[in-house]
């Protein structure tokens, strides 16, 4: 359904040059939920924004259902409403001076007139609503009255209301509460089976990640280190940054796992070394010389000259 | 840091450009003859037509622009048509004065203004709070006028500690100069005399200059103290035991500072424009005066003069609010510097 | 770092603070006499120095191009002319010349001047000086010229005897001479020379006459001072002379109260009433040549302008004496005739008109115009104008017409009266010589419409035929009859509505003696013979 | 008992009248001892320690209680006793290490001023000083740091510096208030190693504050559990987490997807948190409670000891534990 | 069930109350700048019936006549009752005033939004344009532009407004940059939503509150701007009566007529005060920066 090939972000600030995405490939099938797991500067929200039309790419392709996306620097909608974005932030992502009804409604105004009188429907709207767990008389409150689930919701029933495809989900839970989270991931769950979704599924929770998503990429300073189907990299991480990854959850149960600890920079490096060199315990001579992707079982591809 | 500067530099030339353009032709549309200002009343079509000649009005205007920026750049701004003397001369004449003028009043506005920003921000919704904006408000909804003459009044005509007007004593030598500024000048000769009289004189126009501008310094420090004291930082100061003086301005105001110095340029453009009826009423022998005259009389060559220094002023004042910037928050230090 | 920076700011301001000790005890000399100067003053005995409270300061100085004669209060005392004004009179006595003769056909004039008149910078004032300084004048080109545009040769026959010649007989010639324009200039002046400007950049910021004062010190915006020329004849009491600048009228006159100026020139005339309960300052009142008046725009104005009617009506609508009252505090005549009583040719037989609504009415609707609506122009010049604006617009309300008021900025206001793009002009004249030429010939000659005079546009074959007539005959007698003649056309014919003539006010310091008040010189003090 | 609290409350007067934010909190750390709280947004476990240091703003009030460290009641005491009390005897670190320092002032100065207020020491030993106390948090290459500005370091960094900077003194009392959330995992994991070296090397007491049952596991000896402004149980980590007995806590833990069956959906707690403006009369957490009677809505539980050393404030946690 | 729902009904009653209507209601300051401003705007709708007296009929006979029960404020240089001119005065200053930066407000806005929210050439332009007119002096800017098209009071606020205009431009542009990066701005625009609705659903309303409060406290500045423009012949033409205009003729008679510049003083001097009082009072309330 999706194709990232070969697509590269170069942040500019002032003299320096920053690949927040580099050379990542990456397709998401009909139905799959595909989650992008790293730490805050890995590129997994970068190259999120470059699949809803945030953010430009600066080299390769990215097609949704074959078709390219962007042509040159311009984002092109197939069909407005198909793929949509929830963020994280829920506090920012509602206007505060609109009602709730109008927000929902809002995607709705890329439409054309006869569609956006079909979707904009009130019964549609409060089924909508009622769906993602709001009452039909919140339609008329504006968002400071609501709780961060709440409006969370409300993002989801926003995203909801143009029908899409594909959903590009931004960190959506991180900003809740545990409590509040769990409902919040049920709902995304049951909505995917309901409407045939694809998720893409960005955090930087392990569990949330596991928890949600079928296929899992890890992605350390704007690479995909590594990319398999939740449980085999879970059970059988490959990739030394994964271990780490892993290992650093702090189990509730477990007094003590081994930990491994990242490494201190070294003194020599190369242009070509490995995205993870500078901090990889495991590294080597051979680890100046970027790798490439192996197979560790079907599916499951890492970039490490170690294994 | 260099790139800045240069970057300023060209906007400099930009904006000059502009202005003077713009100025330039917006004082062509305007009704008036300087040619005739310049000839008085009674003269004959013949002498005017030398004197357009001289003036070099009968050419077409665009060929009158080259002219003028040609001549400004060689240094030359033309002469005056009301004085009759080079509009160089008039403004190196007046402009001093302004200049020391505003920055007294802007002083006295920092050292007042900052204060009592803090004090309010400090105090908010106390006494000492709605003291402050109500003592800066009434400074920029006073009429200077008023302000001034009640000054005068007070001070001069019935306590009669300090001069209604002028610079210095009228038999006082003024300091040789080498800034313009009688207050510098005076001490680098070292005539203390001199000195004395010249504080004497600047300090009601300053207060009264600085009063309208108080409010918009106490108003910026004010609320930016209050972001500041909410912030991260001054928590985890007061936390690991910081507290008092130390917290309120070693760790609030210099940061709160920040902001304000964009506020605190503006404002200082303002003073310098804004002096025209405080040097009215205090006599003071500043640029104000001269330029509604030359409006007035429409003093072509006096007016583009005039509106080139203050174009000038403005982007320098910017570029010290930039490079003041860049002496308080290092992020942007270093960040130019990469 | 922080900490070192004030560190050196605290060492650089003490070496500062002693280096300005050092260099005091040098230059003890320089300051004792600052001190010594205050301290005189402080004792209020000092009798040797004059302050004039002044509004605005001066442009050039120079005598060749200055039309303003609010400069002329610095120049005039510092140059010595030809001739002459003999006391409060309008009449010429000798200056630098001794004596003159005039030939027949009034075209050579002849001056024998006075020997021992020496220049501020040492040279002697002969005849090549005063040769110069009209060929100068000629040369440069600019306002004064046009005075002097009648001169066709200048010759310095000897040291002491200049003749000039004119192109064609001008009565009031002489008059000039006495002006501002007149002043003779040291041709030392060319040393100043900068690009071929005649000393033009000099002379505007100093002074180079054989005058008692010369320019001794010009604080831009500030004060400009007059000291003594230590090579004229005269000794005058006042040796120091300061027109300070004060451009607030409040200011001024607490300043005067409180004895810091001796004389206020800018106290406007509501103020003067409550001025003279104060025990020290006094006003001096004269009559003075400054006329008010109101300028109908008789060909490019309104229409119903046109109608010598409805210009009758509009003189008829005034009410003079409130006007006066308002406007001027009653402190100023109404004028009868456009030649102002104190100059020679005042006719006080002349008609007058008088506030006659009724009359006016009458006019208006014999003209046969009804709902008349005019602009009435006037800028900030001069600050009763506003008032007298206003005072206008309800006066001719009564009769009928609605005035609707345009305030302009001066510069506009003189290029719109050129144009003639007005109805009504508020409008002053003061005359620049001791001749009715100075109002008649501007005011009423087709040849000035605009600004050069004739500003109501006013065209009437038989003036401009009497007014050149009377411009080359030489026999004043004569000279009267056709300006009487004139008058009465004028008057009848109505292109202007005379209002008053301005008494000049002076609030000064009672201890200022010896101020003599010449209608000619407005504004100029006789310092020479003043004391305090 | 180096710390005690008891039966203290805090009040919030803000714009809708006055908000009771903490209900009869007590609690105790012994000296070496490293005490979690968790609960999640707005169940007063941030002002819980805020309170402590009288960190609150001028619009709360604490209204009844105690709060005695070293036997000292800190809510008794002058302005500048207690000024002099933080840092020195008692360090804070906050959340967010991107903001928690003084963004134009050097590392090593920020860190001097403070060692400089706590030891009678000379500016440049406080330096010195200063260096170390880098060291100790394990920071590479001290003296290039303590020349830089926060914005120049990297999130994890600060939050060493943070956590030197409450270190400096040093303290008998850390509170650190949810000191990793604004971490990335890996970080977080090893700033926890740190505070529990530090606990360790310098037998300071820790009291840890975060929503995160991870970071209790890992670090914490004893647990408390609050909602809605109150203790809701307390006790051993070990017996909080693996022996919950507040339905609360259960659902809580419940709730996390961290051992949950992907194909199962996970066991949320309906509702949403309480809003403090409206105490309800009974347990806090009945109105979202799955075995809450009418009874539990109207009358308020008590913290009781349950288990030994294990303390849970629910009716029906006690008619358990009688029936 | 019910317990959840009677939770959420007791949260809804207090939401209800706006907290700007609780903050506004708490802050007398801001009262009192409403209740001046009020008084003045009402007593100068009212002058009619207030006052007897025409504000351009001129009685010579009783210029210069100071406060008494027949007139409260005196009169003037022609005899104008000072009270009527300065209530009749108050429509057109304030009037003025407010409509000045109403102009200068909304073009701020339009301007400072599309410079902040598309960036790149248009801003530079944009921000450039500005950056000359802000270098320009205010009052040869005023004077040319009255100058060339004729002195009249709508030019006077035609020029005030071309002059203020910068101030709103960068404040509008900046909200607009930080708007920009909120996440219900990007959302709209990963919806596919056309940028000039986004512009005016979303970032438009957004930064109105800065607007609004710098708008507040400009409006005092502009009423003495008209004022000045006033004085130089460029404002308001006489007989109009206008507090500035009469203020800058009054002032000279300070010493011997003190009413006559000191009550359209006071009026001047309270209404800008009110009006800043308001905007103090207003940027507390909208401002989030300044609450506790």
């Amino acid at each position: 359904m999706i194709d990232i090939h070969q697509v590269r972000k170069t942040f500019k600030t002032g003299a320096m040059k920053i690949d927040a995405v580099k050379d990542t490939n990456l397709s998401i099938q009909q139905g799959e939920t595909v989650g992008l797991v790293g730490e805050s500067g890995s590129g997994k929200s970068t190259l999120g924004k470059m699949l809803s039309g945030l953010e430009t790419p600066t080299d390769g392709m990215i097609a949704y259902k074959g078709i390219e996306l962007w042509k040159k620097k311009k984002f092109k909608r197939l069909r407005p409403g198909e793929i949509q974005t929830v963020f994280q932030d829920p506090q920012s992502s509602l206007d505060p001076r609109m009602r709730v009804k109008d927000i929902i409604l809002e995607p709705l105004l890329a439409l054309n007139s006869k569609e956006r009188k079909e979707k904009g429907k009130m019964e549609r709207l409060i089924y909508l609503m009622k769906r993602v767990g709001l009452k039909e008389d919140h339609m008329n409150r504006y968002p400071h009255e609501f709780s961060g689930g709440q409006r969370q919701r409300i993002a989801i029933a926003r995203a909801l209301i143009t029908d899409p495809q594909f959903m590009i989900l931004d960190e959506p839970t991180s900003a809740l509460d545990i409590s509040v989270q769990a409902q919040v991931l049920n709902l995304l769950k049951e909505l995917k089976r309901e409407k045939n979704l694809t998720y893409i599924f960005i955090s930087h929770n392990m569990s949330v990640i596991r928890y949600m998503c079928d296929r899992v990429a890890v992605m350390y300073k704007g690479k995909i280190v590594e990319i398999g189907p939740v449980q085999s990299i879970f059970q059988n991480p490959k990739h030394p940054y994964t271990k780490i990854l892993l290992s650093s959850l702090p189990s509730l149960f477990e007094e003590t796992k081994e930990k491994i600890n990242f490494s201190h920079p070294p003194s020599l490096s190369s242009e070509s070394a490995c995205v993870f060199y500078q901090k990889c315990p495991l590294r080597q001579e051979i680890c100046l010389k970027e790798p490439c992707y192996q197979p560790a079982s079907e599916n499951h591809t890492f970039s490490c000259h170690l294994q | 840091m260099k790139k800045m500067i240069m970057k300023r530099l060209a906007l400099l030339v930009f904006v000059v450009f502009g202005v003077t353009f713009v100025s330039f032709f917006l004082s062509h549309i305007i009704p008036g003859d300087p040619a005739r200002m310049m000839v008085g009343q009674r003269a004959s079509e013949e002498t005017l037509k030398q004197v357009r000649g001289q003036l070099g009005l009968d050419q077409p205007v665009w060929i009158q622009y080259v002219t003028y920026v040609k001549n400004v750049i060689s240094g030359d701004l033309g002469t005056s048509i009301r004085t009759q003397k080079p509009v160089l001369d008039d403004l190196t004449a007046f402009f001093p004065a302004t200049l020391e003028l505003a920055m007294a009043a802007f002083f006295i506005a920092l050292l007042i203004g900052i204060p009592l920003g803090v004090l309010a921000a400090v105090k908010k919704d106390r006494f000492w709070d709605h003291f402050s904006r109500l003592f800066s408000i009434s400074g920029v909804s006073m009429p200077v006028f008023w302000s001034g003459l009640i000054i005068i009044l007070l001070f001069y005509g019935y306590l009669g500690w300090f001069p209604a007007s002028g610079r210095i004593d009228l038999n006082i030598n003024p300091p040789t100069r080498v800034t313009g500024f009688y207050l510098i000048d005076s001490l680098l000769s070292g005539d203390i005399v001199a000195f004395k009289s010249s504080l004497k004189h600047i300090l009601l126009p300053a207060l009264v200059l600085s009063y309208a501008q108080l409010a918009v310094i106490t108003r910026q420090v004010r609320a930016s103290m209050l972001e500041v004291l909410g912030q991260d930082y001054i928590r985890t100061a007061m936390a690991n035991g910081i507290h008092g003086w130390v917290l309120l301005y070693r760790y609030a105001l210099r940061n709160a500072l920040i902001p304000t110095v964009t506020v605190v340029g503006i404002s200082f453009g303002s003073l310098l424009g804004g002096a025209v009826v405080t040097e009215t009423i205090f006599g003071w022998p500043g640029m104000g005066k001269y330029v509604v005259d030359s409006i007035s009389y429409l003093d072509f060559p006096a007016i583009m003069g005039f509106t080139l220094l203050i174009s000038i002023g403005y982007v320098l004042i910017n570029l010290v609010v930039d490079l003041t910037y860049y002496f308080l928050d290092p992020q942007l230090r270093e960040s130019e510097v990469d | 770092m922080k900490k070192k920076l004030f560190i050196w700011i605290l060492i650089m301001a003490v070496i500062a603070m002693l280096s300005a000790c050092t260099k005091n005890a040098n230059s003890n000399a320089n300051s004792t006499k600052n001190e010594a100067n205050t301290a005189a003053e402080k004792n209020g005995g000092t009798n040797d120095r004059l302050t004039v409270g002044i509004m605005a300061d001066q442009g050039t100085l120079d005598p060749a191009v200055t039309m303003d004669n609010s400069a002329w209060k610095i120049t005039y005392p510092a140059y010595e002319r030809l001739v002459d004004y003999d006391g409060s009179s309008t009449n010429v006595k000798p200056g630098l010349a001794k004596e003159w003769k005039v030939s027949k056909d009034g075209k050579t004039w002849t001056f024998t001047l006075n020997e021992g008149h020496k220049f501020a910078d040492g040279s002697s004032v002969d005849a090549e000086a005063v040769k110069f300084s009209f060929e100068r004048l000629l040369k440069i080109g600019k306002g004064p010229s046009e005075v002097y545009g009648v001169i066709s040769q200048i010759k310095a026959e000897n040291p002491t005897t200049v003749t000039m010649v004119l192109k064609e007989n001008f009565p009031p010639f002489l008059s000039t001479l006495a002006a501002n324009y007149g002043n003779i200039v040291s041709p030392k002046v060319k040393e100043h020379e900068v690009n071929g400007d005649l000393g033009q950049n000099y002379l505007a910021n100093n002074t180079m006459g054989s005058g008692p004062y010369k320019m001794a010190n010009w604080k831009k915006g500030e004060y400009i001072q007059l000291g003594l020329n230590p090579n004229s004849r005269v000794k005058p009491a006042i040796k120091n002379v300061y027109f300070k600048i004060v451009g607030d009228p409040s200011a001024q006159k607490l300043q005067l109260e409180k004895g810091d100026i001796d004389i206020a020139e800018g106290i406007p005339v509501e103020q003067l009433k409550s001025l003279k309960s104060a025990s020290n300052v006094t006003v001096l009142q004269r009559p003075s040549l400054l006329v008010d008046y109101v300028y109908i725009n008789t060909s490019k104005g309104n229409n119903a302008l046109k109608n010598v009617k409805v210009r009758q009506a509009l003189n008829y609508g005034i009410d003079y004496k409130s006007l006066i009252d308002a406007v001027q505090q009653g402190l100023a005549t109404q004028m009868r005739g456009p030649i102002p009583k104190g100059l020679w040719g005042y006719d006080d037989q002349a008609k007058q008109y008088n506030h006659n609504v009724d009359n006016a009415k009458k006019l208006l609707a014999d003209a046969g115009v009804k709902n008349l609506t005019l602009n009435l122009l006037y800028s900030d010049n001069k600050t009763w104008w506003e008032t007298e604006a206003l005072t206008i617009q309800a006066n001719l309300a009564e009769i009928g017409v609605k005035v609707k008021l345009k305030k302009v900025a001066y510069a506009m206001s003189r290029d719109m009266i050129d144009k003639g793009d007005f109805d009504l002009a508020l409008g002053v004249w003061s005359p620049d010589f001791g001749d009715p030429y100075a109002f008649l010939n501007y005011w009423l000659d087709s040849k000035n419409f605009g600004l050069s005079g004739n500003r109501a546009f006013y065209k009437n074959t038989e003036v401009d035929t009497l007014l050149h007539q009377a411009a080359t005959i030489n026999n004043q007698r004569e000279r009267e009859t056709i300006y009487k003649k004139v008058q009465t056309i004028e008057l009848d014919d109505a292109p202007y509505i005379l209002l008053y003539q301005k008494d000049f006010m002076l609030p000064m310091s009672k201890k200022v003696n010896g101020f003599t008040y010449n209608p000619m010189l407005e504004g100029i003090y006789n310092l020479a013979e003043i004391s305090n | 008992m180096l710390l005690e609290m008891k039966d203290v409350s805090v009040e919030f007067t803000g714009m809708r009248g006055s908000v009771q934010v903490l209900k009869n909190i007590s609690l105790n750390i012994s000296k070496g001892e490293i005490l979690g709280i968790v609960g999640e947004s707005g169940s007063g476990k941030s002002v819980t320690a805020l309170s402590i240091l009288r960190l609150l703003g001028n619009n709360a009030k604490t209204s009844n209680g105690e709060i005695l460290f070293n036997g000292t009641d800190l809510l008794k005491i002058r302005t500048k006793e207690i000024q002099a009390l933080r840092g020195k005897k008692i360090g804070m670190v906050f959340q967010e290490p991107m903001t928690a320092l003084h963004p134009t002032m050097k590392i090593g100065r920020q860190l001097a001023e403070v060692i400089e207020r706590h030891r009678a020491v000379s500016k440049k030993a406080a330096f010195r000083l200063a260096v170390q106390a880098l060291k100790d948090v394990h920071i590479h290459d001290p003296e290039l740091v303590a020349a830089k500005y926060p914005f120049e370091l990297s999130g994890g960094m600060r939050q060493r510096i943070v956590i030197a900077l409450a270190m400096a003194a040093p303290p008998d009392l850390l509170i650190a208030d949810e000191p990793t959330t604004a971490l990335d995992v890996t970080i977080q994991a090893e700033i926890l190693n740190l505070i529990k070296e530090l606990n360790n090397k310098n037998d300071t007491s820790v009291l840890i504050i975060t929503h995160d049952m991870g970071v209790i596991s890992q670090l914490c000896q004893r647990t408390l559990v609050m909602y809605g402004g109150e203790i809701v149980e307390s006790g051993s980590t070990n017996g909080v987490l693996k022996n919950p007995k507040h339905p609360y806590t259960k659902a809580l833990l419940n709730a996390l997807p961290d051992l949950a069956d992907p194909a199962q959906p996970l066991q949320a707690i309906p509702g949403e948190i309480m809003d403090l403006r409206h105490r309800p009369n009974g347990c806090s957490f009945a109105a979202r409670c799955s075995i809450a009677g009418e009874y539990c809505r109207t009358h308020q539980p008590a913290l009781v000891e349950i288990l030994p050393q294990h303390y849970t404030a629910c009716w029906k946690g006690e008619k358990e534990q009688n029936d | 069930m019910s317990a959840e729902i009677q939770t959420v009904k007791q949260i809804e009653k207090p939401i209800t109350i706006h907290p700007v209507w609780y903050k506004l209601k708490n802050n007398k300051m801001t009262w009192i700048g409403f209740v001046i401003i009020f008084v003045i705007i009402l007593t100068s709708l009212l002058a009619p019936v207030l006052t007897s007296y025409d504000p351009t009929k001129i009685y010579i006979v009783e210029k210069f006549q100071g406060p008494s029960g027949k007139h409260w404020f005196g009169t003037d240089e022609v005899g104008r009752d000072i009270l009527s001119r300065i209530l009749y005065g108050g429509r057109l200053s304030l009037g003025m005033g407010v409509l000045a930066i109403l102009i200068t407000a909304a073009i701020g806005i339009v301007l400072g939004t599309i410079s902040g929210f598309f960036g790149g050439y248009i801003d530079q332009i944009i921000m450039r344009i500005m950056d000359m007119i802000l270098a320009f002096p205010t009052l040869i800017l005023a004077m040319a532009l009255a100058a060339a098209l004729g002195p009249s009071l709508q030019n006077a606020m035609l020029a005030i407004a071309i002059v203020k205009i910068p101030v709103y431009v960068r404040l509008a542009r900046s909200e607009t940059l930080v708007l920009r990066e909120k996440l219900f701005v990007k959302s709209a625009i990963t919806f596919g939503i056309h940028p000039v609705r986004i512009i005016l659903k979303h970032i438009v309303p957004n930064s109105l509150s800065p607007v609004i409060i710098q708008a507040t406290l400009d409006i005092g500045d502009a009423i003495l701007m008209i004022a000045t423009l006033g004085f130089l012949g460029l404002g308001a033409q006489p007989p109009t009566p206008e507090w500035g205009a009469m203020i800058s003729i009054g002032w000279k008679y300070l010493l011997d007529f003190w009413w006559y510049p000191t009550f359209p003083g006071i009026f001047l001097f309270m209404s800008s005060c009110a009006f800043n009082l308001i905007g103090d009072g207003i940027r507390d309330i909208l401002d989030p920066k300044s609450n506790s």
